[in-house]
């Protein structure tokens, strides 16, 4: 890794687990990159993730990390901003632990639409666990589990985040590096539950959906898109002939979820306790 | 006159929907500023209307903390009462119902008492329950007066019209009390003199729910679950007030997640729900062990396996909670068993999940957080609990090798250094680690805590003279007002008890005080198999000679208890 | 209950529990009613629920049951469906348990599209636990829990099914039991997943939502509504004006999964266990 | 000559990804034609690409089942080789390196093997492992042509050029290897002549998956989770040809709940899964237990908590096990620790569900899964395993009661009944009941068949002589080659072992056959706490004067327990 002194820098010595080739460094690199354009302090950002090889995205960045559980980096991330809505909070996992185990996480997220980016790295396969099928699996893609080939249809992250009217919905191919950075960047800008698929090839154990396929089944959201056309967006998120890249939606009215939770306005770890005659006013209810 | 001159017990049964709860929120403040001692406790079916429920109050002459089969006067609002209760009536037990409904059983003991005429007349049928009301404070010979006024500033919100109908109500149920003939009328204890002051009535559920905020909560998610689901409601309404952060998770894991992120973020963070909610919290358990971040689980136990008896009470869940979450961690374990303990541990919950940066459960159950009795202000004491957090400096490590395997806790956002918690085995950065070295280093690191933690644990409360006694008599959790009120009434200095409001880690002085194997030790249980009974032996070595069990869904009375202790205590002697 | 001889009857002296006045006693009869219909046998229908007042419909019927836990409803559907094609599995369940225990279950039954028929009884509200907010609770209802009222957007679930390509997504209220009873009839003769999301009114926890506010805020599908047109249903389902009852997609050409899953053709309780043979042909590979 | 005339010990290191399995699976069947006893086992990061994963291959004269720590011959493909493995090398360890990476370790004990060279002069980097083979293959003296075919064979479907390509790689290795001088070359134990003609070589997870198949399993669902995957891969491999259904879940708890609704309708039903996920599964498992139907549930632990070590090996969730679910109810956990257990283990954990209608653990880890040794095919008996069903009449009950609390069993579809469970408390019908007698009743239901449990428990495997013996050392699970080998070794008449490989319930004899607390117990056990202690003492009142334990991800070798046995044995006899 790079210089020690730019702000996310790890330690040269660091040894990054992912495969060479794999989608996961640059998406990385994409990420960072999103960071330092925001100037982002990262003793004011927390990311976190849960398990996989996307989730230890955050062991290569110098800031706060909760690496938590497989499928639960978006309840512990609502804990993070809920207790101190002061930090930055970024939520990188893969689309095995985001849709699959943590499939119920994301549809709440998006319902409490608390301020949080969610980039899913989106192989298509679970990666750490060595090439099962992932939610977004393709169908007929065989693995040792899926021998007959995936038989389930594919999860749309996009559609259903639309379904629920997530504010912010947009999809990169880390292919596309300056693309991925330029969305990213702006989704954690975005007050707001900001979703990011991320298309990266996991080169050891997809063999279907390489890099040449992700180049090949990309383009770009028609020049006529509209952003704030909710149902626009959703006509592209069904698509499948190509996958449109791009921001498919952007609704800056909706309130986030911190803004309307009466308490905590200052973080948690910074209230006094409740005072002795608060307190005690309190128990002359039951008198 | 009742059977006991010191002890009269009423129960209400009605269906759900009939109002029940009413009478017994009317009854109970009136009798207290009679002086009277009150405990109450409430039994229901997992139904919102219909079905059989009851509510026992006790009027008594000292302070009492358990529920007693006997009936001395029962109110009935359905028939299903007499087949349910039968067992608990006796000679004289008054019972007022409607003859009309209450079917075949009808006997010397029964009052045909025309509730539903009186509501009719009061304004509804939806008035039975006032008039219930006024009947037993007329046989009680409590004046009306003490209850409209009550009644009066209870029904202002919704209107003149509502409030004479109760009025009305309950005056028609006290016309008709007081008609009853005069050596049928029960005498109650004697309102005792100095009854203190600032005296304060309440659940257990709401004393829990004080502890918490004694200690500084903050932060609450959870998944609705009976009875788990009280705290959750109590501290919502006290929210705004105190600063708290509520919020409704989707599922128990996202409880607890979200509990574990909060509280990595410096809250002081809790969750509740009951067995089969924490079963989904065991991962998250696991977690905070891995993490080494505080968090309190309130668990109110309800019978199992599965969804079981939602509404009744058990205390099967001690296995579970002692051993939840895979790979091995250090916590600690709380069981209150009375107002006072509840909110003392929910506060040592809070303090020793902070201190010593691990889960603390809280492990309560339905008759403990539905039973209704007092406790003085004055003895509430606030422990100081303060999140153990250090601002963070450059060289900020989360997992920094400390002799007490503690490491200073730094959250997010507060200094200039990173603060890094993983779930995978770490190093003292907190980043990932594939180390044997490194691993058997922070296994002992997170288990070293154990030891203070067990020299910690709070001795077992001591009723009677365990030192004189042959027999000892164990009870946990909510069944330390049971055995008190049992060994009191049994009276054999041969028999003693022993408390414990803390089941793990277990006072180290356990195995002392439980007389080294040499005396009879009999363990009291709300469950199937007698899992206290079981830790005691792998803990002391001390094998119980007899294990007091029931898991019907329904707690101990004491007279159960007193006639269990009774044979033993008299196989002991002969 | 009335005459044990019909073919779902209960013993006439089966304890209903839920209150008076409540939606699930119309919705009894609309599912009874469309099982009549469809000459449905009881011993070859599984009736499948959760945790709720909902999810005690099953016990009101003569039919196989597998009231299991909270949440868990589809799983064992699906389970159920793989050991047994013959069966025709039904799930009745409430809002809290489909969309907000059960929610990953939810997106995942649908993806795999096995033959199952999905009746959320829908009533806005945790109804067994005394009324705390439900995945569809509307924003701001206030509850013991919500104090300041439901924060959350609401779970919209034909929204998020159709996002899912579910092949048949309906919505009905209690009110119209005609209309109810046709449509759970045409689900449950749908082959594959179907969903339909039934309102009804909780007459005591619920005060918002009563049946004169569903009867106020639904109307029909427009006239001009084509059902095979999946975007055309999306917008009927984001609607939140009036909330159109009816049938607003169906597909007759997904695949089931049950279909597609090689093993399990014949009930797997009738499947002889593995032949010596066979058995020592396999071991023979290790040799 | 190596230090052990009868063991020879290699072990082969890389990068994941450069194929160090590949050098094994070519190595083995090779090696077992040559007549050789074989036992290899696998070390592995988290990761898919780099680090450094190490495989053992052991060359014995009699059948082992265990690992040693001592290296005889390292063939190292990166640099971490020394790092991670110098403490097990010793003096007479031919190591195999490229001089140039290996770096500053560099002695007298290495021989600079340029198998990069050769791999590119075959065709490319990916042929280093192959050459690596052609190497050892020359050292052990055993012909290339004995690989060759094999090589022929395994590339076929890869096209000539890459079959040309490898076999060109093994011989540029081969020909390094023959120059290697005589009186460094080891000699190979004898190869047994009577090695039976129909031996079987397969890792613990194959035996698991063959024991499932023999048991007839027609239906497995679960989530993806090391080490557990192994078992469903195996299955869905062959799920065609014994029409086993696979679904893949998505998540947890969709699995057990899934596996709970096919065993409902007739399937004979499994899960597998780790730790972690057992967590999840743990609700399932009461209702499992509430709804009485049989379940099988392989948990391959690994070393938590939370994440811990993914790849590791742990017997830390017994406990877990033991208490997982909420509520009180019957199960059964076995622990195998061979092949021929795992086998027979895996059929009666589906009998025993079956029949005792339970939830059935089987409790691997890591290590047990992955590593591989040698089985006769004789020695393989089925169980005759069949789902315990009966055809229903109009009349048909669930949950009739019966003496032993067992009701037949009906499935939907099958028969004029109607077949209705309930995770509610419920009455014979399986409809929900709020009925205390009721609760009564079902729970002594549910229960009263553990004793029946109890007595057919497997009694644990006898090592040596206990009754002469002053010191049973005791293990379970995973640890019985170790200990078997070690005791051999040991060679003490002092010292005699039990292996169990059911550890719920425990056999009825246990206290007898560990000697009434008049012997010297030691336990072995891959945790930090002692968990089999623990439940040793709780279950027979034995405590254990030696807990031998390890937490650090690793198993055993010989030669640690050797000396922890010797160090007991001693303090013994002084
Ligand atoms: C509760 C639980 N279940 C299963 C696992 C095993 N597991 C770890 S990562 C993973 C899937 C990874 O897939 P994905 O999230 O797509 O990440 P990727 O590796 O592809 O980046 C699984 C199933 C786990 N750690 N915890
Ligand atoms: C694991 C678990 N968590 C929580 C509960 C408690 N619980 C029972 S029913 C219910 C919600 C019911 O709401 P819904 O599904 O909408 O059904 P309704 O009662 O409204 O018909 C909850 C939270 C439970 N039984 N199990
Ligand atoms: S396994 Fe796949 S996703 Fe994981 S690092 Fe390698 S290429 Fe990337
Ligand atoms: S509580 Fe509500 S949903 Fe439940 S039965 Fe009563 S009215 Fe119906
Ligand atoms: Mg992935
Ligand atoms: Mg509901």
């Amino acid at each position: 890794m790079d210089s020690p002194l730019e702000p996310f820098a790890m330690p040269a010595s660091t040894d990054v687990a992912w495969c060479p080739g794999c989608g996961n460094h640059m998406l990385l690199k994409a990420v960072r990159g999103a960071l330092e354009e925001l100037r982002i302090e990262p003793e004011h950002l927390v990311m976190v993730s849960g398990i996989g090889q996307a989730a230890k995205a955050p062991q290569y960045l110098k800031v706060n990390m909760f690496n938590g559980l497989h499928g639960r980096a978006l309840p512990a991330a609502l804990g993070i901003k809920l207790a101190n809505r002061n930090l930055t909070v970024v939520v990188e996992s893969g689309d095995g632990d985001l849709y699959g185990e943590g499939g119920n996480h994301f549809l709440h997220a998006i319902r409490r639409n608390f301020d949080v980016t969610i980039i899913a790295h989106d192989n298509m396969i679970y990666g750490l666990t060595k090439g099962q099928a992932s939610p977004t699996s393709r169908r007929c893609m065989t693995t040792p589990v899926q021998v007959g080939g995936v038989l389930l249809e594919p999860f749309n992250p996009l559609a259903v985040a639309l379904a629920l009217d997530a504010p912010f919905v947009a999809r990169a191919f880390a292919g596309n590096i300056e693309q991925t950075r330029a969305i990213i960047a702006e989704a954690i800008h975005f007050k707001g539950c900001a979703v990011v698929d991320v298309f990266q090839p996991c080169v050891v154990f997809n063999k279907l959906n390489t890099w040449q396929w992700f180049r090949e089944h990309t383009c770009e959201l028609p020049e006529e898109h509209d952003l704030s056309d909710r149902l626009m967006a959703m006509q592209q998120a069904f698509r499948s002939d190509k996958f449109p890249l791009g921001i498919f939606y952007r609704n800056d009215k909706r309130e986030t979820y911190e803004e309307l939770v009466e308490a905590g306005e200052s973080p948690l770890f910074r209230q006094p306790p409740a005072s002795d005659e608060a307190f005690r006013a309190m128990l002359d209810a039951f008198r | 006159m009742q059977e006991h001159p010191d002890d009269f017990s009423m129960v209400f049964e009605g269906a759900a929907g009939q109002g029940v709860q009413t009478i017994t929120s009317l009854l109970l403040p009136v009798l207290r500023k009679s002086g009277h001692h009150l405990f109450s406790c409430t039994e229901y079916m997992s139904r919102i209307r219909g079905g059989s429920n009851s509510t026992e109050i006790r009027v008594t002459g000292k302070l009492r903390r358990a529920c007693v089969s006997r009936i001395d006067l029962l109110l009935a609002l359905t028939p299903h009462a007499y087949e349910r209760l039968h067992a608990r009536l006796h000679e004289r037990t008054l019972i007022f119902a409607e003859k009309e409904t209450f079917g075949e059983h009808w006997d010397g003991r029964c009052i045909d008492t025309p509730l539903s005429r009186f509501a009719t007349e009061a304004g509804g049928a939806v008035y039975s329950n006032v008039s219930a009301v006024g009947v037993v404070l007329a046989v009680l010979g409590i004046p009306l007066e003490r209850c409209t006024a009550y009644l009066r500033e209870q029904f202002a919100s919704k209107g003149e019209a509502v409030v004479e109908h109760n009025i009305k109500a309950a005056q028609l149920g006290y016309e008709f009390g007081v008609q009853l003939s005069a050596d049928r009328k029960p005498t109650l204890p004697e309102p005792s003199p100095e009854q203190p002051r600032d005296s304060l009535m309440m659940d257990g559920t709401s004393a829990l729910g004080i502890g918490a905020i004694a200690a500084g909560c903050n932060f609450i998610c959870s998944y609705p679950m009976s009875p788990g689901t009280g705290v959750l409601i109590f501290l919502a309404a006290r929210a705004k007030n105190f600063g708290i952060v509520v919020d409704q998770a989707e599922d128990e894991i996202a409880a607890i997640n979200a509990g574990l992120g909060a509280s990595y973020a410096g809250a002081l963070a809790m969750v509740t729900t009951s067995g089969g909610g924490f079963d989904l919290m065991q991962e998250g358990m696991s977690l905070a062990g891995m993490i080494e971040t505080p968090i309190v689980v309130h668990i109110g136990q309800r019978p199992g396996p599965a969804t079981g008896l939602p509404t009744r009470t058990e205390q099967g869940d001690l296995d579970l909670a002692l051993h939840a979450g895979h790979g091995e961690f250090a916590r600690a374990i709380y069981a209150p068993g009375t107002l006072g303990e509840a909110i003392d541990t929910m506060q040592r919950a809070f303090d020793t999940a902070q201190r010593y940066q691990i889960p603390v459960v809280v492990l309560s159950d339905q008759y403990l957080l539905d039973a209704v009795s007092t406790i003085n202000a004055d003895d509430i004491e606030r422990l100081s609990v303060k999140p153990d957090i250090v601002e963070t400096d450059k060289e900020y490590k989360r997992y920094a090798f400390t002799e007490d395997g503690l490491s200073p806790r730094g959250v997010p956002g507060f200094g200039a250094g990173i603060v890094r918690v993983d779930s995978d085995e770490h190093d003292e950065d907190g980043l990932i680690t594939e180390s044997f070295e490194m691993r058997r280093l922070m296994v002992a690191k997170r288990l070293r805590r154990l030891e203070a933690l067990r020299r910690e644990a709070l001795r077992p409360t001591v009723i009677g003279e365990p030192n004189e006694a042959e027999i000892i008599a164990v009870s946990w959790g909510s069944n330390r007002g049971v055995l008190e009120e049992a060994l009191e009434r049994l009276d054999d200095r041969c028999v003693a008890g022993l408390h414990y409001s803390q089941v793990w880690p277990l006072a180290p002085e356990s195995a002392g005080m439980l007389g080294d194997g040499r005396k009879k030790i009999v363990v009291i249980e709300n469950n199937a198999q007698g899992q206290f009974a079981n830790l005691l032996h792998r803990e002391t070595g001390i094998v119980a000679a007899r294990r007091i069990l029931k898991a019907t869904g329904e707690p101990f009375s004491v007279e159960e208890i007193l006639e269990k202790l009774t044979e033993v205590a008299h196989g002991q002697s002969t």
